[in-house]
């Protein structure tokens, strides 16, 4: 047993703190997300020299070899700047999937290197959290594959370079294509979301894609990536629920109310004890997500993980609208991060699958034996 | 004992049912069920039609000053079949802030200047309670104003002012005694916003409306006759308007509303093949709430039924209050949750279905429920000390 | 809209409030509690002569014909002093069964009087609040009826003279007979509950009846008849919790910790003030089900019914528990009534469908149209 | 970083499972299975069987005086063993409140004469903190000590002893100083209870047990050599006493026994002709708790880690506190919820299923846990001003 982190994971941690606090602030994030693109892709750069995008690509690869607590370590580190560069959707989520096709190499090679950028396309309308949920048909069209359907929601999906593309094909199998994003018959239609990320629809009518276009990855793999990005997540969440909850400590101690600083407010005391104990609670779980999300046991990994999420779901919501109700009227301002980090976690609760899709999901896996 | 409603409040009902179906503008029932703000002229545009039949704009006046005179449950029904037919809110600032204190505190000409503009929307009126260091805590407010020449000059800032960019009045508690404690040496101004010396700033909030304002005011001068009541006793005026303001503070309508919309969505969206609603884990959530409204709704009627009989209305508003938010919050929480992903496009985007439209900028500007209008928190101190006598 | 009370439910409240407060004080109950019987007659007699037995006997049988909602004014009074006489079980559920038997309007005549106790024996194991569960059957035999089965945990069994006992017929519909105790075949193995009264299992093994022992009542009456006493249970609760608040709100002012009275502190202001926002729920929902409760609309009587158990079954285990534990230390004491208080809460919400079990009605309820 | 235990970790915790299922008296954890109390012979006999395991009754103890010397997560993976196997808690006043005391703040003398005999099982302590106007307030405590003659003379009542009836010795804080404020002038006394003057009554709970007692001292006489520390500075031991008795408080082992037993009754028991256990409701709120409880016991390996590398314990043991508590309050209502109406049956009766018996005695008995120990409001007061520095 031993939670502490190793000299390279708090020079990780470190590197990651400085970087966002001294070139990720919150005025210079605004003007980036007010740009046309609503990512800058000088900061993506800079992720990139840091090295930051190899941290999940392979050794073999060039990368730094790194595991989940590296990447949890980094994603707690991002959290509280709300980073608004596809970090999770490319550099772990799409990095997790390619490392295991070895014929991508080059590709990573690429991203690590912050010259190229992909992202997984694959929910859809009605998915609801399901993994397993995948309308969008493949077909052979003679050497080629015919793809269409429709994915929803895809974060970050104008930045990609390359959109991994999960459909179904005749045998009921689920595939994943490579797609270069200018490929004839896809399209985007694209929009800002709640976090102040973007976001896609994403159409696929008639797309041709060669053999070699496709992935050597199954349903198993894309599982295995989706559990990755989802321990990732909670680690984005920590982050974000502490410095939620520091600042709100903060504004308790310096706001005066009759008289004294409402911290003084015994009810407002206990709140934030209770802040607090989600917290720890959330941690512990974010913890044991990353522990567990490469385990090769598949039932120890999802119900890890899946208590996880409804911890951490739950967590975000009670911390994330009371750092906004005991800012009070501040905490409800576009001005102060508070109510961006709120926004980011109410995100956060809708993505990988909602707090009680995950418990549902927590109490089949169990029942199994 | 009996809770159904007589035949004539029964009558009165569809009355305003039937006023509202065929009365309000097709525009603004859509836009308030799209969860969207309206202009300024769309919320002036149906209180004038609530005016013209018969000073239903004013719906808490008595009939001396042109409003129809209707007892608490006749407003309570008004207010709910309102809300379930797709109106917008009435903005409260005029009609049930300064009117009140008008109506019991301001001389005749005040009454005569003032109240027959705001029932006829005529006027837009704003607040200018909160201070930036002044929140829950009024008495602790700045802003002062000095007497000069039969004139107030007024200086300091407000904040959180509502929809103050459409204001032609706003109405202030300012210190005029700055030696005196905490809520002595305070008063009540009603001052025009086209007077030089005003700037409005607008508050951009988290779900990105421009629906809040700071109100600096800069050597602004302010006739004495808009004065309402004596100087320093200010705070009489401004506790009488706090208990006035929270005549439907639960709610109720906009509450069944938003619950007839949340299982709307809960029937279309599916969940491994079913409709969400059929969900055990989401259909308990939402039986919940159901039956807390439904409760809600009883002990409303219940302090209302007090109140018409005369009896202590006060401090049982705070439980309305604190109840009605959070079920108002609750569902808008669960009808996130029931909209799923479809909730994160933003800002106008409406890339899912048509009912997953703005859910999440509505979510997120009803945190506010909780937090305005004397903070809940603020509100389980007056229960405990008002009520429980703490 | 009328919330007030008439002038006789006035004086009924008052009646029962005094006669509670002097002739059944917490220490008399202590002692009534632990005699051999673990209920007076005396009591009992006392009720009779107040008119309270008769409340619920129609004019025409001698009774003062009152309706639910004098019930509840009842319930409400008698709440707070833990009656441990079968008040709900005799005096208004089997009285509300027996009005619709015109066949034995003497027996009720003798109930008013205090003469006879009847209780209904109907809850079977396994049945978890669903009515319609009963497994005890009947068959004819000869021109008589044999009855065989077990009926669980009926309140006040022994102190009875006559149970009313469901049984399935040969058709699967549900019968009811009025059983002498000394009946041969009928046996009690008795036991006290967890509120201080006492209750039996009931075994029923060949007993045999005459055709004049059934009763000339379905399910539906049945069914009518336990909703009434559901009604009149959550108005016992709502009694007890007003109590249970006062008592905790006066402890809250008195006792000092820390140099001033507990109840300064504000989270325990707070507490005591959800405490209070769920009694006035519950005391809206128990009117609401007072004034459904003999709604002939089955619907919408099942459905206020059901929303009211599980609000007051919410309420009544919150304002038991922070009774307790806003007491400390003495809470937990069996001298002080509030461990009765909320002793009897945590019993009722056992009894007639816990919450659970009431939110799933009401949603298949108000799911049917 | 790594959530596993170590080999040789893994290997204590079958060491002391097998020990467990060898050496625990069937009899004994028959009972603590359904939830009785055990007599004071039968809490005796478990711990002189560890006693004689070479000292495993004391496993906080150091070599030094007897004990195993176990590191902090040792006694964690022992004291979940003991539980999981059925094993009673082993009664905390001796073995974990009095002898740190006496360890860290009495002599060698006192050392000698009292620490092996906690250990052997010989002796049982009883705590002397609580007095009638002294709960939360420890510092308001009325118990007095005069000094006469080499001995103290204490007059005073304290209460909510547990198990004060079986006990031999009781440790009291006494005031020694009438003239000094709050925890000024109190002192340490190690007290016989054969001392003349010693009255025990008991306090029947709403469970109807007798758990705890009012002890009342009247002139009792208290040799000198029984004052722990210095006369006056008796604070420093409690607050001392305070922070080592919050070991293991979480009590994980406990409430994972209790969750399983939750999940066997139902899956006992049926819903609609269905495992109560597969009620989708439920089956929910158990999830809940035993995700909760996931995430409870990597928090308390967390904060045993820290303390194992000397870094502060404290004030998080407040956190594991209020939800450890929090969390088998919860199960043991949910029980109550799964046995349904058989939990009626009270005072050992058990007409129902084996699993139905005494569970709502339990049920009664755990109210405790969130008000012995620090309310868990005090305990909410400790994490807000000492972790959070409100």
């Amino acid at each position: 047993m031993d939670f502490s982190l190793s000299e390279e994971q708090r020079q990780l941690e470190e590197t990651v703190r400085r970087f966002m606090a001294k070139d990720y602030a919150f005025e210079k994030r605004r003007v980036i997300r007010d740009s046309a693109e609503g990512w800058s892709r000088e900061a993506w750069q800079a992720l990139a020299d840091l090295g930051l995008l190899a941290l999940n690509v392979p050794e073999e690869y060039g990368g730094l070899g790194a595991g989940p607590v590296d990447t949890m370590v980094a994603m707690n580190a991002l959290g509280p700047g709300l980073l608004l560069e596809p970090y999770l959707a490319s550099a772990v989520v799409a990095t997790a999937l390619l490392r295991e096709c070895p014929q991508h190499a080059g590709l990573m090679e690429q991203m690590a290197a912050g010259e190229c950028i992909a992202v997984l396309a694959h929910d859809e309308p009605g998915a609801r959290g399901d993994p397993g949920y995948v309308a969008t048909r493949c077909r052979p069209a003679g050497t080629d594959f015919q793809i269409d359907g429709r994915k929803c929601v895809v974060g970050h999906a104008a930045a990609a370079d390359w959109l991994i593309v999960s459909a179904r094909g005749e045998d009921g199998d689920i595939v994943l294509f490579l797609v270069p994003l200018d490929t004839p018959g896809l399209s985007l239609d694209g929009y800002p979301t709640l976090d102040g990320t973007r976001a896609a629809e994403v159409h696929l009518t008639g797309v041709r894609l060669p053999e070699t276009a496709r992935l050597d990855a199954d349903r198993e793999v894309l599982g295995r990536a989706l559990d990755i990005g989802l321990a990732a997540l909670c680690a984005e969440a920590v982050g974000i629920m502490k410095a939620a909850l520091d600042a709100t400590v903060d504004y308790l101690r310096t706001r005066q109310q009759f008289g004294q600083p409402i911290g003084r407010f015994q009810a407002l005391q206990h709140r934030a004890a209770d802040m607090l104990m989600h917290y720890e609670q959330a941690k512990s779980m974010s913890t044991l997500a990353a522990m567990r999300c490469t385990s090769k046991d598949a039932r120890e990994r999802r119900r890890a993980l899946s208590a996880a999420k409804v911890t951490i779901g739950r967590a975000a919501c009670f911390i994330g609208q009371q750092a906004v109700q005991l800012h009070g009227g501040m905490g409800m301002s576009d001005e102060l991060v508070v109510s961006h980090w709120f926004k980011r976690l109410t995100a956060i609760e809708l993505m990988f699958g909602d707090t009680d899709t995950h418990l549902q999901q927590f109490i089949e896996i169990s029942a199994q034996s | 004992m009996n809770l159904d409603f007589t035949d004539a409040e029964n009558a009165f009902r569809e009355e305003v049912r039937a006023f509202v179906r065929e009365k309000l503008p097709v525009a603004i029932r859509d836009k308030v069920s799209r969860g969207l703000h309206l202009t300024r002229g769309e919320h002036l545009q149906w209180q004038r039609l609530l005016y013209e039949r018969g000073g239903w704009s004013g719906p808490g006046w008595p009939k001396a000053f042109g409003g129809p005179g209707w007892s608490p449950v006749e407003q309570y029904i008004f207010e709910e079949e309102c809300a379930l037919g797709g109106a917008p809110r009435l903005i409260p600032f005029g009609m049930k802030m300064v009117a009140p204190v008008i109506m019991a505190f301001g001389n005749a000409t005040q009454q005569a200047r003032f109240l027959p503009k705001i029932l006829a929307a005529e006027e837009w009126w704003c607040q200018g309670y909160s201070e930036p260091g002044a929140g829950s805590d009024l008495a602790s407010l700045r802003t002062r104003a000095v007497r000069k020449e039969g004139r107030h000059i007024v200086n300091g800032q407000k904040t959180w002012t509502t929809l103050g960019q459409h204001a032609d009045w706003i109405f202030c508690l300012v210190r005029t005694d700055p030696e005196a404690k905490a809520q002595r040496g305070i008063s009540f101004l009603l001052i025009d916003m086209k007077s030089p010396g005003i700037t409005v700033r607008p508050i951009i909030t988290l779900d990105g409306a421009h629906e809040v304002n700071e109100i600096w005011f800069e050597d602004v001068e302010v006739p004495a006759a808009h004065l309402v009541g004596e100087e320093n006793k200010g705070w009489t005026c401004a506790k009488f308007l706090l208990s006035h303001e929270r005549s439907n503070i639960a709610g109720i309508g906009i509450a069944k509303r938003e619950l007839a919309r949340l299982k709307h969505i809960a029937a279309a969206e599916t969940k491994r093949g079913r409709p969400l609603i059929e969900d055990p884990l989401f259909a308990a959530r939402l039986a919940e709430i159901e039956i807390d409204l439904m409760a809600l709704e009883i002990t409303n009627l219940r302090v209302l039924s007090a109140e018409a009989e005369k009896r202590a209305p006060g401090p049982e508003a705070s439980i309305l209050k604190i109840k009605g938010t959070e079920l108002q919050q609750a569902i808008s929480e669960l009808i996130l949750q029931a909209v799923g992903p479809y909730a994160l496009p933003f800002a106008g985007a409406a890339p899912g279905p048509a009912h997953a439209a703005n859910r999440a900028a509505q979510y997120l500007n009803l945190r506010k429920l909780s937090i305005y209008g004397g903070s809940n928190e603020i509100q389980k101190n007056i229960v405990a000390q008002m009520i429980l006598e703490l």
